[in-house]
């Protein structure tokens, strides 16, 4: 297949396609339209469909995801997009108040079919308040289902999945990643939302990992195998929910297991794995399993201390061989 | 709008059923059939019974904690919000939401929200929906003043007024917020000026006069469903009771409480009624009864009631889709 | 020792004590005058410091929290207090966003002396927007203390604690403890933040848990006991920062885990406590660790299912045979 | 304010420095040197140099991320801000910030904030500080168009009036939040209007001219400083560069742009002095000169400056107390 996609475009088709398909599906956020998006995601869009379905909203991050979800109620797919993570912190009452509770609160009377979309992570120098990665938060939380693209297939596919959802999903898009390239095949049937995703077969260490940092983790896995070992990457796509059936065949072959993620540490996703392996599969395991994910500091502007702050592949090199015991 | 027997009528009745049903709700409250947080709305009953004597069966109300003359006024029956206060699956959230989270497809009740001022961009959003697929409905959202001060009612005013939304926000203005009176959460006391402020067209009303509110919701549904953008109703009313069932109420004086127990609602509409001459025609006695009738069989229904089996716990977490 | 104060007037006793001492201490939060505090713990604090110190806020989450962190800047010592971690959603763009990083994106200039409290916790049957237990959010936080005082004598001892921190402090305060009793020594030197507290030695699991789940614990050991098993209760009092050492001479001794949390399950402070002790702690385990948490659901009203989501005493009894191979 | 030559050199050395400064930036962007998001100011100069005028050394400034010619005209150093952009050490921020985080306790300068609408809370804080502790000082907050829709806007303008507290908010109007034109995100496009709503003195000034909004903010401040609670002021003005650099300004028509240019703060100062017959008296060629030399002198300074060592990474997580 060729590598002729960009992520940015992937998303584009996929939003393009569904709002060509039903009425109901309209974007909505900031800048959407007459900027083309921040990360121009949505440039063209406003030109085909108009600004009734394109909606340039004002900064209100809770006033526009709260509207996002009340037409969720009242019979429309809005695809919500927050600029970024950092951003969604304003809008986390309507989210997790009643995005993710309404269902249960009515008593199964009102879903919430409602999309919403948001650039995430950091290393683009952008300092604290810009670098935040904090998908791991709304994993945490019932009623939402969160998922983590990493190929231009999955940026594309993961909008259908989501619009044909009945209740609210978050799609996190790594900002790093708009610009890359991959396959996109729109005729193939998507993996469904919670299944993760075998990147590399390995059979002696489990590298378990997802959105940017499978790039990270695969270039690990190619100079791990210089040295002989063979890891496994399994892009987990889904983290909430989690799929555990993956995981746990993976950890149960290699016997070892290393987590990736961006987030802070304490409190990551990185933890939530671990703790399930721990429960599902501690009699499998060979060694203390591992972790790289963000030095816990407020991402610094200087790019030498942000990089040293993020996960890299000399740290998933090193921390893997040190699950294998070579260290 | 016509002030006839019937109408007088119906609106004496809706705000008898509410007052009385509010009255076993504190009773029930004592035997803890009811648990929780409740929130009870005596002495605001005009606001609900002449606002909602104003929407059509295709319109949505949104609304708060203290809304139980909401969903009564509103049209969802008195025994399945019993039952909901009493826990139970027949409860018109089926138990899982209590006193504080009424809902019910039926009438487009789309809750009760323990979260003051979060339901205001849901309804933004509703009107949305409806403006984009040119239905001819208003969605109502119903708050305190103790919301406006949040960001959310900023956000949502505007963002209504912007995109000329069919959307009607009424707040009852009740002079609290638990015990902050409204002079220490706002620099401008007059609320219905700060909507006025976002271009939106916008009222003062008596809201201890069934009357006067059916008026300016009638009027003001009108508009919105013209086209007109959204409205605001400001409501001055009093709640005659604590803010919750935890209050010592220290926080204001009894004189003021009783000044306006003078304006109560009911007594207000029977002096009104008079006036008219349309007193005669209540038959006060009948009401009661017809009433008591409906709350002994609400609370019986609610006794009565089944609950969910545990094991239906994580239900409606998520939908139940049919191919898993 | 009299077990004669109650957890309200500790807090209001140590909120007092500093306002005495302290002209820069202030407290500020929704109806703490006029009204008393939504929990009583400030009643009577207005007559006796007067209005311009016991400050009613209007319902603006992020206006006061965000007022906390500049006062705390300019030279003052807030106490600001959110009712509920319910609604702290509201206010987490200033925490996260400015309290948790103006120090280091200041390089250092400005730090934030401020303290939020703030009750936490299900079982009052408030349903799904009022029953949450999200401390562990903010302990995922770098930049952020998260304190969770379970008796009388930490909830006095951490308002003075917290004031003297040059950093931002959280105090969860769990709502159902507000009428517990204990006792309470106001000249005893405080245990300091970070350092977890055995409330019960035992040697045959470690059970650690925090707030509200340590009376549970508690109970549920007086359970085992009658079975013959001698279980040591961890209360760990800080979740940021975490107390490894505390944990892991636990686990060094017992070599079994148990974790108690309130939070749901995925993702919560449980999840990290397993990471950490996987990773330091591994080859001193004989069997998986278990945890208790809430079930993954909006929280129901009705009793019956409230009190099966929650964390319960028959549940900590039943994982800790679980964890002992009984069951 | 008295227009004297000393003033009028001030003022357009000020001006040019910022004007000159970004243009550097430009280029530094371009060779690498400065990363991350650099949005900037030009075209906006006035409005920083005008409003710092009137600012005593006590008196404290917030602001957004668009905040070059705030720290320059408030006194911070230009070697310092460049240091910083580089990531060095020696950056007021100690490299940990970037363009975006600009911090100088000495100037009390509490940063630049990358949260549209992020700081307006905490200069009520400051503020409240101030008044409790019966310090005599105001408390600038700089912000943006945008920031009018966000609910922290709302809140802090209400909790500023409510408190009457000793803050002055700037909005610098300049048409356009990001791609998006005022109109698109405001009901009420007179945000000076918004502000009066919550019963603010507040004012709308030409942002373009320097001696407007310097006159306006003296009379702010001290009317602040009198303990009349807070002020606004609305500075109409336009950004002539995109909004970042990453930014195809498809959103605007190149001829919006060229009759704003028309209105360059530096041309119409120029126009104002030569009227006043005060122009002869500026040697722009020695401004010229001696500006180079600032900036210069920071690049160099910048370029020179040390990394902060890696092994410092986590330092200012918390801060460090002598007792561990
Ligand atoms: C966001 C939020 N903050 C605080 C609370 C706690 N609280 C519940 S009701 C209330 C007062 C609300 O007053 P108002 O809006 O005037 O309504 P009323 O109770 O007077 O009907 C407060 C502070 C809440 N539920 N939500
Ligand atoms: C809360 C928040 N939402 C979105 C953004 C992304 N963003 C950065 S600048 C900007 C536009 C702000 O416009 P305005 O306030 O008018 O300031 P200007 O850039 O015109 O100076 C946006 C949307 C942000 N930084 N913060
Ligand atoms: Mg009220
Ligand atoms: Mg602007």
């Amino acid at each position: 297949m060729d590598n002729a996609t960009t992520y940015r475009e992937a998303v584009r088709e996929a939003i393009r396609k569904a709002m060509r398909e039903d009425e109901r599906v309209f974007l909505m956020g900031e800048d959407v339209g007459r900027y083309g998006g921040c990360y121009a995601v949505s440039m063209g869009l406003l030109d085909e469909f108009g600004e009734e379905r394109i909606i340039d909203a004002p900064l209100s991050e809770s006033g526009f995801t709260g509207a996002g979800i009340g037409a969720a109620m009242n019979g429309m797919r809005p695809i919500v997009e927050i600029m970024t993570v950092n951003f969604s912190l304003l809008a986390l009452d309507q989210i997790v108040n009643n995005a993710a509770t309404l269902l249960h609160m009515s008593g199964g009377q009102f879903n919430v079919p409602l999309v919403i979309r948001m650039a995430t992570g950091g290393g683009k120098q952008l300092g604290a308040q810009h670098s935040h990665s904090l998908e791991g938060w709304f994993a945490h939380v019932p009623g939402l289902k969160v998922l983590t693209p990493a190929t231009a297939q999955d940026a594309y596919d993961m909008v259908g999945l989501a619009l044909a959802d009945p209740d609210p999903v978050l799609i996190f898009e790594n900002a790093l990643l708009y610009n890359a390239k991959g396959s996109l095949d729109v005729e193939a049937t998507p993996l469904p939302i919670g299944k993760a995703f075998v990147a590399k077969e390995g059979k002696d260490v489990s590298v378990l990992t997802y959105g940017i940092s499978l790039f990270k983790a695969l270039d690990a896995a190619q100079s791990l195998a210089k040295d002989g070992i063979d890891a496994e990457v399994i892009d987990l796509r889904s983290l909430r929910p989690l799929d555990d059936e993956t995981i746990m065949n993976s950890v149960k072959k290699t016997r070892k297991v290393l987590i990736v993620d961006e987030g802070w540490k304490s409190g990551s996703v990185s933890a939530e794995i671990m703790a399930r392996i721990n429960e599902q599969a501690f009699y499998e395991l060979d060694a203390p399993m591992e972790r790289v994910c963000t030095v816990e500091v407020p991402l610094p502007y200087a790019k030498h201390l942000e990089d040293a702050a993020l996960p890299q592949v000399d740290k998933i090199v090193a921390m893997a061989k040190k699950v294998m015991g070579e260290s | 709008m016509e002030l006839d027997l019937a109408k007088a009528k119906e609106f004496y009745k809706g705000m008898l059923l509410i007052r009385r049903f509010e009255e076993k709700c504190v009773e029930l409250y004592s035997n803890q059939k009811i648990r929780g947080f409740l929130h009870l709305y005596i002495g605001e009953e005009a606001i609900a019974v002449g606002l909602m004597s104003a929407l059509g069966e295709d319109d949505a109300v949104l609304t708060t904690y203290r809304e139980h003359g909401h969903a009564l006024a509103r049209g969802v029956r008195a025994k399945n919000v019993m039952a909901e206060m009493f826990g139970k699956v027949e409860g018109c959230s089926r138990g899982r939401g209590g006193s504080m989270h009424l809902f019910d497809a039926k009438t487009r009740f789309y809750g009760g929200s323990a979260i003051v001022a979060g339901s205001l961009p849901l309804a933004v959003g509703m009107a949305l929906a409806d403006k984009m697929m040119k239905r001819k409905r208003v969605t109502v959202c119903v708050f305190g003043d103790g919301a406006v001060a949040e960001g959310e009612f900023h956000e949502s005013l505007n963002l209504a007024a912007l995109w000329k939304l069919p959307v009607l926000f009424v707040c009852e203005n009740n002079g609290y917020a638990m015990g902050t009176a409204l002079k220490y959460t706002q620099s401008e006391t007059d609320i219905y000026k700060k909507a006025a402020s976002y271009k939106i067209s916008s009222k003062q009303v008596d809201g201890m006069s069934v009357t006067e509110v059916a008026k300016a919701a009638a009027r003001a549904v009108e508009d919105v469903k013209d086209g007109k953008g959204p409205a605001f109703i400001e409501c001055l009313t009093y709640r005659f009771r604590a803010h919750s069932m935890f209050d010592a109420e220290l926080y204001r004086d009894k004189k003021e409480v009783l000044e306006w127990k003078e304006k109560d609602p009911l007594l207000a509409f029977e002096r009104k009624l008079q006036e008219l001459n349309l007193w005669s025609g209540i038959n006060l006695k009948e009401f009661e009864e017809e009433i008591k009738g409906v709350i002994d069989e609400a609370v019986e229904f609610a006794e009565n009631g089944a609950l969910e089996p545990v094991e239906d716990l994580e239900k409606f977490v998520y939908s139940e889709v049919s191919d898993g």
